[in-house]
């Protein structure tokens, strides 16, 4: 009797005491970001509760929990640069989900690098980012100068003779990044690009640019910033009365938060975005893209954004290499990630040599009767054009 | 060229506004002497004082005079609890306490409110007036009169009514004062009390104008010392002096050289006075 | 005698304030030369602009022939020309002998601290530490300094003010000596008592004008002097 | 006092390597903050003027420094770049000082700091708002402690010597009475001078070494208010004892605020800005430890 006992007690030990592989996230929940960040967070956790639900990720032939540590870096770039020191000396986590925002990847990249810990980030669109030598930084987003090239090309392409083209940013080495991508595809578009100008991140009044763009009047407004920064060009635009024909926003039109800031003004906003609920992909963990969207409808009674989904995609691929090189060692698990080629729900998923992704395109939509509707590569729907006036 | 009135229009607006902002910070460093560098945060505690009543569902009506009030009596404590205990040491060392207290206060607005931009977006105030092809958004143009009003009580007080001469009395010399049976203390925390309760009005006017977030004590007390070292202290013309120079210098350079460059270019201007021009270009009392 | 220090039209005012307006006088080596006038007469701003703590609105000050007009305070301390304050200002985180090395090392004179410790009666005192001397002691210790500079030219801001008779007499003789020794001497002194013995010639300045000098005697025959000293009313009393 | 620097400088360069990286990090920002303290004294105990903006100078030098390491310059000519630079800029203080004084000194040369942040964020050859991410080796922590343990050592038997020297105590003549010390011959312009240079040279030194430890800067970082007030906090409490007290206090501030911040890092700023204020208010004159 004591034998057996002795044997289950062993198993539900064994059960129990499973092993745990430890992640960790500074994120900012609070701040400018906000929004955005606790989408990613959001992303994480759903990651992280699907792979639990399944036994765990497999190393070899043992099965680790998963548990993610999170700090908030209040959108502050040397805040997150120092809680990822503190996640990885003080709590022993050398496995690092990204940050959101390009100025914190940006920050944080070099201190993952020093410790020789590992990321995969699914927040930061900046090419500088890749341009460091960095080898175990992983980025799943495209980078941020096909978003501009992208608003600019189907801008073209809607109206051949829209000409005058105005083109605002935050300056952030994202938005920044986004801004010099959509200037160069203007210029070999032959646009005339009437205004380039950037604002310091902090500001929350743009009434001198408002001022300019009134003045210039041009068909086609690109506005390149987060979603504080979108929102507040709207209201802006309105309130100065500028009414472009085509108006292109990065970052906040893919937020539902968006149209329930701005109601009615949203409507006709193109936002370009890294992934739409429309896309058809298989899955290793969610098993597709739409039964993914079906389980996000479900619990959160709204359609998915890029954020969450990119989050997400960054859990699952982060799991695929562990179990790929069949160790928890960084180094291997690197080597695993360097040569993955992976179709996940947010598109396929492969590294160049920088820890680029280069094999997922982009998308743009537009805010059509308060939904975003896919307009660009494919039409899920026809896009409006121009721009319905401000009310 | 109406480009140039344009700009003149948001100048003045701006000017407006700038003055009531820096009315407190003048009275108490030139009441007082002391160079409060928590203004900035009383401010902002004033804009989210008038956020959260506001999302209480009280009329503005209401929010801002409980504002205003709560202002005086924040002046006095501050006084009592905090500046009389330092006041005969080095004036250094308030400089140090101010900059603690400003430190603390921000923390605590980003403890309570998170770090998230708020904003006060009435929706009557949302559009803007076309005179011809001129433009005056609504809240500016409400917060310019509502500044104005103001300033114009604070002269009357100051000029009309006894305590508003012992104030100045004290601010232009203190031992004459005394010798004449005015009692600097009190007068000292009448002053911080009125210049705390104009803090937390032009805070709420700030919430009307543009988000805001508990960092953005820095730049708001910076405004206010610039408009008191280039206007200089003790009179009313080098507030208004003061705060239309800061105005036109930010609104024209962020026009022509871009909003980056609004805060460089009145740094530039204010290093320059501090270097050749120390009391201001109206100012009586040495800054 | 080569002149020491020429003085021609000084004139200083201060925002609308005219305080000196054509002050022209000179003072030979081996010489004391006193200077009275009321309070607020433009005696320290005097002895301000001769020592280049301030600088004249208008006119030349002349040192041993060489025209020293816009010449920087340390320059003329290392020329020669010492002076002590109307108020003391000894350095108080220095002891007194801490203060004279000062002096030594920058004037770069060679004279010794303990001598001219001895000189004006502080050679006690020398490890004290300069704030805990009482203001005659501190009187001293100015003087003391200004002698480190092995100087041509002395300028003395109301030493006696304040000081009890015993050190009046003990400072006095140490001026003596030094006129012996050659020194040029110019003191601003309302003491009269104990400045009449060491002047040769006395300068009397009212309201900015110089409007008696010459020799000490003629001085308080003069109308104008006794009017400027002591007042209309009793401008004829004691004659 | 030789004593206490010889006990620093064994302790010192032994510590690293027994201890973890938690506790490097303390002991780097302990040392950083004592350095700070030490090079700002050469302006504030030994002339009288607070340089409340004195971390523009650091600044400038961390910007120096990345600036050159990351177009790939090497490490040593970066670092003494990065001292040169900012102890040049350090003299457009000198118009200022001959002005101003105590606390409108202290209030200008911070916004003379500010206005530096926001001109390297608005000028794109400087980073802009990007600021730098320098890729640098494992021991990058390692060499950046034994920096600001050089800076500490250096600075801290520069301040025993200058304390017993005649230099040292007419720099005091000079604080105490400008006026007076010009009547002894003693022309205050070079040793003004002289302490610009050296207070600008060592914060430029710490600059390029906080680059190295923190390998990412941007703006708002290396020119923070906050910095400033740390450090004159510090020099407040040691206004009696030049020579201990920064030292002693740093020690005792970073490890009571750093230890604060790991565990909850959401109370930092109210607790740093609240011990602010009742330490100034408990020690207005600083604390009273020896005549030194």
């Amino acid at each position: 009797m004591g034998v057996i006992w002795g044997l289950l007690l062993a198993l539900l030990s064994v059960a129990f005491s499973q092993d745990v592989i430890r992640f960790g996230a500074a994120v900012s929940l609070t701040g400018k970001f906000a929004k955005e960040g606790q989408l990613v967070k959001r992303g994480y956790e759903l990651w992280k509760e699907r792979v639990n639900a399944s036994g765990g990720i497999k190393v070899g032939n043992k099965r680790y929990k998963v548990d993610i540590v999170y700090y908030d870096d209040q959108s502050d770039p040397l805040t997150s640069a120092r809680l990822v020191e503190k996640l990885i000396i003080e709590d022993k986590i050398n496995f690092i989900l990204g940050p959101y925002g390009s100025a914190q990847v940006f920050s944080v990249a070099p201190i993952v690098e020093k410790y020789g810990a590992l990321m995969v980030q699914a927040g930061g669109a900046s090419s500088e980012i890749y341009k460091k030598g960095y080898k175990n930084i992983f980025g799943l987003y495209t980078v941020a100068p096909f978003y501009g090239r992208d608003l600019v090309e189907l801008a073209t392409k809607l109206d051949k003779d829209a000409k005058r083209i105005a083109i605002i940013y935050e300056k952030d080495i994202f938005s920044e990044d986004v801004a010099s991508g959509a200037l160069e595809h203007a210029k070999k578009k032959g646009l005339e690009v009437v205004l380039y100008e950037g604002y310091p991140k902090q500001v929350q009044d743009l009434s001198s640019l408002m001022q300019k763009i009134r003045l210039l009047k041009p068909d086609i407004v690109i506005g390149s910033g987060h979603f504080q920064d979108a929102v507040l060009t709207v209201k802006q635009l309105k309130q100065f009365g500028i009414n472009p024909k085509f108006l292109g926003l990065t970052v906040g039109p893919a937020l539902p938060a968006f149209v329930q800031a701005l109601g009615e003004d949203a409507e006709g906003i193109f936002g370009p975005v890294q992934w739409s609920p429309a896309l058809k992909y298989k899955d290793p963990v969610f098993g597709s893209t739409e039964e993914f969207v079906k389980l996000y409808r479900e619990r959160f009674n709204s359609d998915p954004e890029y954020h969450v989904a990119g989050a997400v995609a960054a859990g699952v691929v982060f799991q695929k290499a562990i179990e790929d090189a069949g160790s928890l060692e960084v180094d291997k698990v690197r080597d695993a990630l360097r040569k993955i080629k992976l179709e996940t729900l947010f598109g396929v998923v492969g590294f160049d040599e920088t820890g680029k992704i280069i094999t997922k395109p982009m998308a743009i939509i537009q805010i059509q009767k308060g939904r975003h509707v896919t307009v660009y590569p494919f039409e899920e729907a026809k896009p409006i054009y121009p721009k319905p006036q401000w009310k | 060229m109406e480009i140039i009135f344009q700009l003149l229009i948001d100048a003045l607006l701006l000017a407006g506004y700038y003055a009531l902002l820096s009315s407190g910070f003048s009275l108490m460093w030139g009441v007082s002497g002391i160079i409060n560098l928590a203004y900035g945060s009383f401010v902002l505690v004033g804009a989210y004082l008038v956020y959260t009543f506001h999302l209480l569902e009280m009329s503005l009506f209401l929010a801002f005079p409980l504002t205003v009030a709560l202002g005086l009596i924040s002046g006095v404590v501050l006084q009592h609890l905090l500046i009389n205990r330092l006041i005969n040491y080095e004036p250094f060392t308030l400089l140090v306490l101010t900059f603690g207290f400003d430190m603390l206060l921000s923390n605590l607005l980003n403890f309570f409110f998170k770090a998230d931009v708020r904003s006060l977006t009435l929706e009557s105030l949302s559009g803007s007036l076309f005179v011809s092809h001129f433009i005056v958004p609504y809240n500016k143009l409400l917060v310019f009169l509502l500044s104005f009003l103001a300033i114009l009580a604070l002269q009357l007080y100051l000029k009309g009514t006894w305590t508003g001469k012992a104030i100045r009395a004290v601010s232009f010399d203190r031992v004459g004062a005394e010798l004449c049976g005015i009692n600097p203390g009190k007068i000292y925390t009448i002053s911080t009390s009125l210049a705390t309760a104009l803090a937390m009005l032009s805070g709420g006017f700030y919430a009307l104008l543009q988000g805001f977030t508990p960092f953005d004590s820095g730049g708001i007390t910076l405004k206010a010392f610039f408009v008191c070292v280039v206007g200089g202290l003790g009179n009313v013309h080098g507030l208004l002096l003061g705060s239309l120079v800061l105005a036109l210098s930010e609104v024209f350079s962020g026009f022509y050289l871009g909003e980056g460059w609004k805060v460089v270019i009145s740094l530039v201007i204010l290093v320059l006075f501090l270097l050749w021009k120390p009391q201001g270009v109206a100012g009586v009392k040495y800054a | 005698m080569e002149k020491v220090i020429e003085v021609v039209e000084i004139k200083k005012a201060f925002g609308g304030n005219k305080v000196l307006e054509g002050v022209s006088f000179s003072a030979e080596a081996g010489k004391v030369l006193g200077i009275i006038g009321p309070n607020g007469s433009g005696k320290t701003t005097l002895i301000n602009i001769l020592s280049g703590v301030l600088t004249q609105d208008h006119g030349k000050v002349l040192f041993m022939g060489m025209d020293i007009s816009h010449e920087k305070a340390y320059v003329r301390a290392k020329l020669g020309i010492g002076r002590t304050f109307q108020i003391p200002r000894a350095f108080p985180s220095l002891t007194v002998w801490e203060n004279l090395q000062l002096a030594q090392l920058h004037s770069g004179k060679e004279v010794s601290i303990e001598s001219v410790l001895k000189r004006v009666g502080l050679y006690e005192l020398r490890g004290r530490y300069s704030d805990k001397l009482s203001l005659a002691q501190r009187k001293r210790l100015e003087l003391a300094r200004a002698l480190m500079l092995k100087p041509k030219l002395l300028l003395l801001d109301e030493v006696f003010a304040g000081m009890n008779p015993a050190s009046i007499w003990e400072v006095s003789e140490v001026i003596k000596g030094l006129k012996e020794e050659g020194l040029c001497i110019i003191m601003v002194e309302h003491v009269l008592s104990a400045l009449m013995p060491l002047v040769d010639e006395i300068i009397v300045l009212a309201d900015g004008r110089v409007i008696y000098w010459g020799d000490k005697y003629g001085a308080f025959k003069e109308e104008k002097v006794r009017r400027a000293y002591l007042g209309e009313k009793y401008s004829s009393f004691g004659v | 006092m030789l004593k206490l620097l010889s006990f620093i400088f064994v302790v010192g360069c032994l510590f690293p390597l027994f201890a973890n990286p938690y506790w490097l990090r303390i002991a780097s920002s302990a040392l950083l903050l004592s350095s700070l303290s030490y090079a700002h004294n050469l302006l504030f105990y030994f002339l009288g003027y607070p340089a409340f903006g004195g971390i523009a100078f650091f600044g400038l030098g961390a910007y120096t420094f990345s600036f050159l390491y990351s177009k790939g310059f090497p490490l040593i000519p970066s670092l003494l770049l990065s001292m040169l630079i900012p102890s040049l800029s350090a003299l457009i203080l000198l118009p200022i000082m001959l002005r101003l004084k105590s606390h409108y000194f202290a209030i200008s040369t911070l916004a003379l700091q500010v206005m530096l942040m926001e001109l390297v964020e608005n000028i794109e050859f400087f980073g802009g708002t990007k600021g730098y991410a320098l890729n640098l080796s494992h021991h990058a922590n390692i060499i950046a402690y034994y920096l600001f343990l050089l800076a500490l050592l250096g600075l801290f038997l520069f301040v025993i010597l200058l304390e017993r020297s005649v230099f040292g105590r007419t720099l005091k003549a000079i604080k105490e009475d400008e006026t007076a010390s010009l009547t002894l011959g003693i022309n205050p312009m070079p040793y003004k001078l002289s302490m610009l240079l050296l207070m600008g040279m060592s914060l430029g030194f710490l600059g390029g070494a906080f680059s190295i430890w923190s390998a990412y800067i941007d703006a708002s970082t290396v020119f923070n208010p906050t910095l400033s007030v740390k450090t004159f906090f510090v020099l407040i409490l040691s206004l009696n004892s030049p020579i201990y007290g920064p030292f002693l206090w740093s020690l005792f501030f970073e490890m009571f605020f750093e230890t604060l911040w790991s565990n909850f890092p959401q109370m930092h700023g109210i607790l740093l800005g609240l011990g602010i204020m009742l330490l100034i208010l408990a020690f207005p004159r600083g604390l009273k430890w020896k005549r030194s």
